[in-house]
């Protein structure tokens, strides 16, 4: 058992925080310096987009988790902003390392880092949500292009995306997984509707897309025809551990137990209620848990081994986890709890609501928590399949 | 022997929600909650029509003189509608009060006009279940100061406010040092707010006292369990619904198990709820040594139980149940907040230990 | 709403009363008066087998819910026997009223009343238990008798009980609900072996039977060849409700409330403990919750309505509260909790722990936890039955 | 950075593991307990073989010298095997009061027979968590009186008390004043008592004071927390064995989703819980400023963690999980003895939050 980082690390830890300190009035804010200058600055630095190699815009290094981690933790402890993100950088990026042609690694991969291509992601249909390979978006041949007509859901940032990376049906012959294909393609192709998608939490965090004959050059595809549904899996997995990160939800704990401190009801502080105390300090426990198991992953990349069914129940615990946690804040805050939006005497900027509702919709979202179950029944435990139905 | 609704209670409880269903049910919420209404006229004036003002008001007043069984069926059926209407303050809470301690003038006032919906008032008595921070309202030679948050039906003409010694207070809406604040929570349906009094004269209802303040919370806690129970009840019947139509993986989803569970898990907790809040409001009515006890513990288990439902049914309707097309968080945001108003679970279920001499 | 049991019905709970009360010093008790004796009297006055007609050993009385109510509540109250109960004369009678031939009436009902003839139910098998209807304990037609031959499980009172009534498959082509029939007979026929099976309490509750070459007389069959699923079903629903009595619970809520009375902890009651104050005022509630269903069952069962979903969820909330009761009583006690058997500073004659264990064994027996929520969900709530399987 | 069990502790783990499992593993559980032995010394001389027994002791007094994390995967294997052995007491706690308390003569007198197996020790420090009725003992004149219940590994030779101000004292079995009664749990692997004193001569240990008390109470916590992920993590691994193996409707139950989620939620509990527990104990070993709030958390986590995966795998086993058959209940009732002992969960979470700050 070693926690320590070891010298050579330490010292690239020292070099972080000395950059940061240095640097740091240059980072974005309101009517500061921008985001994309501080994206380049933080690329030209090995800060960001680290382990791309420079041909394609990257910082070049080789791939160091530790080193990844040692960033994360020290933009977040200084609480500068580590650059872009978005799901061109974490998705796209990757897939087209990993698939692309090199025309297209040349073309996107760049301005992608450099924040001057934002990207959405076009999978989830309103029929096609749990069973996403049954999404129906057609893609036809038609001459040298991909005609696309259908609609996507759940499409963040897609009124301010640039392109667009998409999987469409275009084999309507073929078996469910087999006839999908991976296509880019530019927002401003006409065609494209977007509509905001308002959900519960008042917010349009997401959009419906609608395709009326998109038109989408042939070449436009990453991998064959029809192999889009393993270009698409091979990075679905990442998505899911990142939404229930337990260093944030520590920094949650943290806040809820100051507010327990400084609210008071009947004139005492709330930290002086056994019951909700008792309730914070399972909430407590629960996130050591969690954190105690990211440390298990982390050792576990480090030194490359298969953390196996520990990776796979992070997304069904932490999201969990995180819903109970503001359920509490509200609870505790009883009737203040409930004040949401633009009014007097909000606590928390609404945050203990919003994030009660957001979180139960990340519960559902990326794979719900029964598809979790299923997950990890199947592949951690070993237990058989769905038996399969007889056709009706 | 009858435990359960009698037959006019049932035409009532249907004529309501065949009214609330006609004028609009979630469109009309939408409209209300969208165009920032304040009060929804044309709902009370059907409501009012329908004697649902005058519920409880003896006949004598104006009222049709029924019971509080009555009313929690009502405030059910509100539920069910997620209706933007004032309720358990203007039709329950405050002629409660006035029947019990008001004088003569101020019940042959006020009843007649809140009966027929002409008067609505505003409820502020969350400091007696809890007092957040400083608010409180104290009494001083007879002029009111302090502040009262969360008020109940806070878009009223007047309003029934309780002093930090449990006096009760008529205060109309337009008296002098009188302040409203509104305050925005996540029920678009029940605007609440608070008020701030500086050196206010209210009008005292001479029969306050502790037993009346605290049939009030009583009452009104087992009005907002029957509110949960109806909107819960709806979110598990639009669950089930939605799982028989939504197809996933060649199959209505209503055939998976783990949503078959889900849906049982919730029947399975919230149907014997429907005999607790009877119980809890006809405790009210005829059974006044189980009543305060009853009334918390239907109070802090509708409260568990409607959280339960209005998760697990949002969860059944996936992606769904989170956005605002199909507008399950209407129920989802009425039920969060009945459960807090008026005390929060453990706050509830504390009462309910101190009524049984468990804790000081 | 009313609640009362109306004039009639309490001038029968006075007579109740009165004739507890005159004649109690007759009710069984170790090295008194015996339970067949009490049994007699209590048949004779209409108290026991009060709508069994006469002519088979019973009172005779029309069917009276309230009757039978109060009859139960006042016996409890005084808390003195109401008589035999058992198998035979909870399942067995009921069901040879309603599907018995004149000749097995008359054979098997008096005695059975009387507590002369004790029975045991042969249904769940070792590997037919949620699925009862796999049954293969096999019973063939050689010359005039039925030659049994398999095993049972799950069999209370086996080793006293001098009759067993017991599901046979006896028509081995036939489909898996067609082929059972419901056949009687002596415990003392040869070739049954009694086996007992401890269970986690320590006890041994119930047992296994084995069968061989096990010879029946043809006729003690009760309905037809193949319908013996139908005879069992019809009684098997009223097993169900009764395993979670609500007005029992409440019993132990008041003696959990007096226990965290009476016992302390660093020199103060347990009831001072806010938490464990707070879990039983959850329980006293959720029982409360159970209390009013069961009302409103009663006024259904004496008006002549369909309970429906309500009668259909007692057995799943009822075993799991009542675990969680006991659950609770452990934590309060601590370590005192986990004392058990023949011991010092033993608790409530180790009952918190008996009970804890089970009323696991109730969340699982008699159509397990899984099993009561699929009827749940698909008797009262209309979703569709578990799609075919594909045969493999 | 490697967090995780070395290889050395893999192998060490592995061996007493397979030590377990080739004398008996449940078979020999069940022979303890319906024998009623007393002291299992066929396995407990095994694991002196093997070092158990000095795991914790330095090397210059007969011992291994290993860690606290060591000693925690032995305690998980010997949860996983309900092993009917003594182990925190004797091998962990009394030893490291000797080592953190003692004086010269105290540690060369029992350090070598601790480690060598020779010598059994309980341990009677439950008061210090919470004393039930008029329990604990008091010193007065150098004698010790009083009671002291749920003595950890009560069938022993020499007894390690603690005093009402925390004092700790050596008492031999056949001391003078000394009456032992036995008390029996569910859980027939662990012999537990109490101990009446009467104006008893122990010795005391020299180095005693509220932070060793502290220490072996953490040190105690995340030993029964670590037993108890042994023994869920068998349990569940026998429901998932269990149902691939069952069949009902023509199919293994394992193909239903209410079973396989069952197990899924079993192990999205469970499975965080082994870096929580690895890290409780490394916290003892390195991380001094956290590891009594670790401590506090690995014990209620896993009690609470360890009850439900109890539940469920009885559940998955249907009828069998309730019988003696399959002999599960020996796993269920280890994990319930692990609740209660040294603080239930309400209480361990208690005191995290008084050594946060946050309670009195």
């Amino acid at each position: 058992m070693d926690l320590s980082y070891g010298p050579e690390h330490e010292a690239f830890r020292q070099e972080t925080v000395a950059f940061i300190e240095a640097n740091k009035h240059l980072a974005p804010r309101p009517g500061g310096p921008s985001a994309l200058a501080w994206q380049a600055l933080l690329i030209d630095r090995g800060y960001a987009a680290r382990t791309i190699p420079r041909a394609y815009g990257g910082y070049g290094a080789d791939p160091d988790i530790l080193k990844s981690r040692i960033i994360a933790e020290e933009f977040a402890r200084a609480q500068v902003s580590p650059g872009l993100g978005g799901q061109g950088i974490s998705m796209l990026v990757p897939t087209l390392l990993e698939m692309g042609t090199e025309a297209q690694k040349v073309q996107f991969i760049g301005p992608t880092l450099r924040g001057e291509m934002l990207w959405c992601q076009g999978y989830s249909e309103p029929n096609a949500g749990s069973d996403l390979a049954s999404l129906a978006t057609k893609g036809e041949l038609v001459g040298e292009d991909w005609l696309i007509n259908g609609q996507k859901i759940w499409t963040s940032t897609a009124h301010l995306a640039h392109w667009m990376f998409c999987l469409v049906r275009t084999e309507p012959e073929a078996a469910k997984h087999e006839g999908i294909s991976f296509l880019l393609f530019s927002m401003e192709t006409p065609g494209i509707e977007i509509r905001p998608l308002v959900d519960m939490t008042g917010a349009a965090n997401f959009n419906e897309v609608f395709f009326t004959d998109v038109r989408v050059p042939q070449h436009q595809i990453v991998g064959r025809r029809g192999q889009g549904w393993q270009v698409a899996n091979s990075i679905l997995r990442h998505e899911r551990g990142s939404l229930a990160d337990p260093n944030t939800m520590l920094s949650r704990v943290n806040a809820l137990t100051d507010m327990m401190k400084s609210e008071t009801l009947d004139g005492r502080p709330v930290m002086d209620n056994p019951i909700y105390r008792d309730r914070l300090m399972q909430i407590q426990g629960r996130v050591l848990a969690m954190r105690c198991n990211d440390l298990r992953l982390l050792s576990a990349a480090v030194n490359r081994q298969n953390p196996g069914v520990a990776a796979m129940v992070v997304k069904l615990q932490g999201t969990e986890l995180r819903h109970e946690l503001e359920a509490l804040a509200i609870d505790v805050l009883g009737e203040l709890g409930l004040l949401y939006g633009d009014t007097p005497r909000l606590r928390g900027h609404g945050s203990w609501q919003r994030d009660y509702m957001y979180f139960l919709g990340l519960i559902i979202g990326g794979g719900t928590s029964q598809i979790q179950k299923n997950i990890i029944a199947e592949r951690g435990l070993g237990m058989p399949r769905e038996a399969k139905l007889a056709t009706a | 022997m009858e435990f359960g609704l009698s037959q006019e209670q049932v035409m009532l409880q249907a004529s309501v929600e065949r009214f609330l269903a006609g004028q609009g049910g979630l469109a009309r919420t939408r409209k209300f909650v969208s165009d920032n209404e304040t009060r929804a006229t044309d709902v009370l004036e059907g409501l009012a029509g329908l004697g649902v003002t005058g519920l409880i008001i003896p006949e004598d007043f104006g009222g049709v003189g029924l019971s509080f069984l009555d009313a929690a069926i009502v405030a059910e059926a509100l539920g069910r509608y997620v209706t933007p209407a004032p309720y358990v303050g203007t039709a329950v809470l405050a002629p409660l009060a006035l029947m019990r301690a008001g004088n003569e003038s101020q019940k042959t006032h006020w009843l007649p006009r809140l009966a027929a919906g002409e008067v609505v008032a505003g409820v502020a008595i969350s400091e007696s279940t809890g007092a957040r921070g400083d608010a409180g309202l104290t009494l001083k030679e007879g002029k009111l100061s302090g502040t009262s948050l969360f008020v109940i039906d806070y878009e009223a003409d007047v309003y029934l406010v309780a002093d930090r010694d449990g006096g009760l207070h008529l205060v109309p809406a337009d008296a002098p040092g009188l302040t409203r604040t509104s305050l925005r929570t996540i029920d678009g349906t029940r605007p609440t707010g608070e008020l701030t009094l500086d050196s206010v004269t209210g009008e005292a209802l001479p029969g306050s006292c502790p037993a009346v303040l605290r049939e009030l919370i009583d009452v009104g806690r087992v009005m907002f369990a029957a509110d949960t129970l109806g909107a819960a009840q709806d979110m598990l019947e639009q669950a089930v619904a939605y799982s028989k139509e939504r197809k996933q993986f060649e199959r209505a989803i209503a055939t998976f198990q783990a949503v078959k569970h889900m849906c049982a898990e919730m029947v399975a907790a919230l149907e014997p709820c429907r005999a607790m809040v009877w119980y809890a409001a006809h405790a009210l009515d005829a059974l006044s040594a189980e009543a305060s006890v009853t009334a918390c513990h239907a109070k802090a288990h509708l409260s568990e139980v409607g959280t339960l439902v209005a998760r697990r049914a949002t969860e059944v309707h996936g992606g769904m149940g989170f956005t605002d097309l199909v507008g399950l968080h209407y129920w989802f945001k009425r039920i969060g907040f009945n459960r807090q108003i008026l005390g929060g679970p453990q706050t509830v279920r504390e009462d309910a230990a101190r009524l049984q001499g468990f804790a000081v």
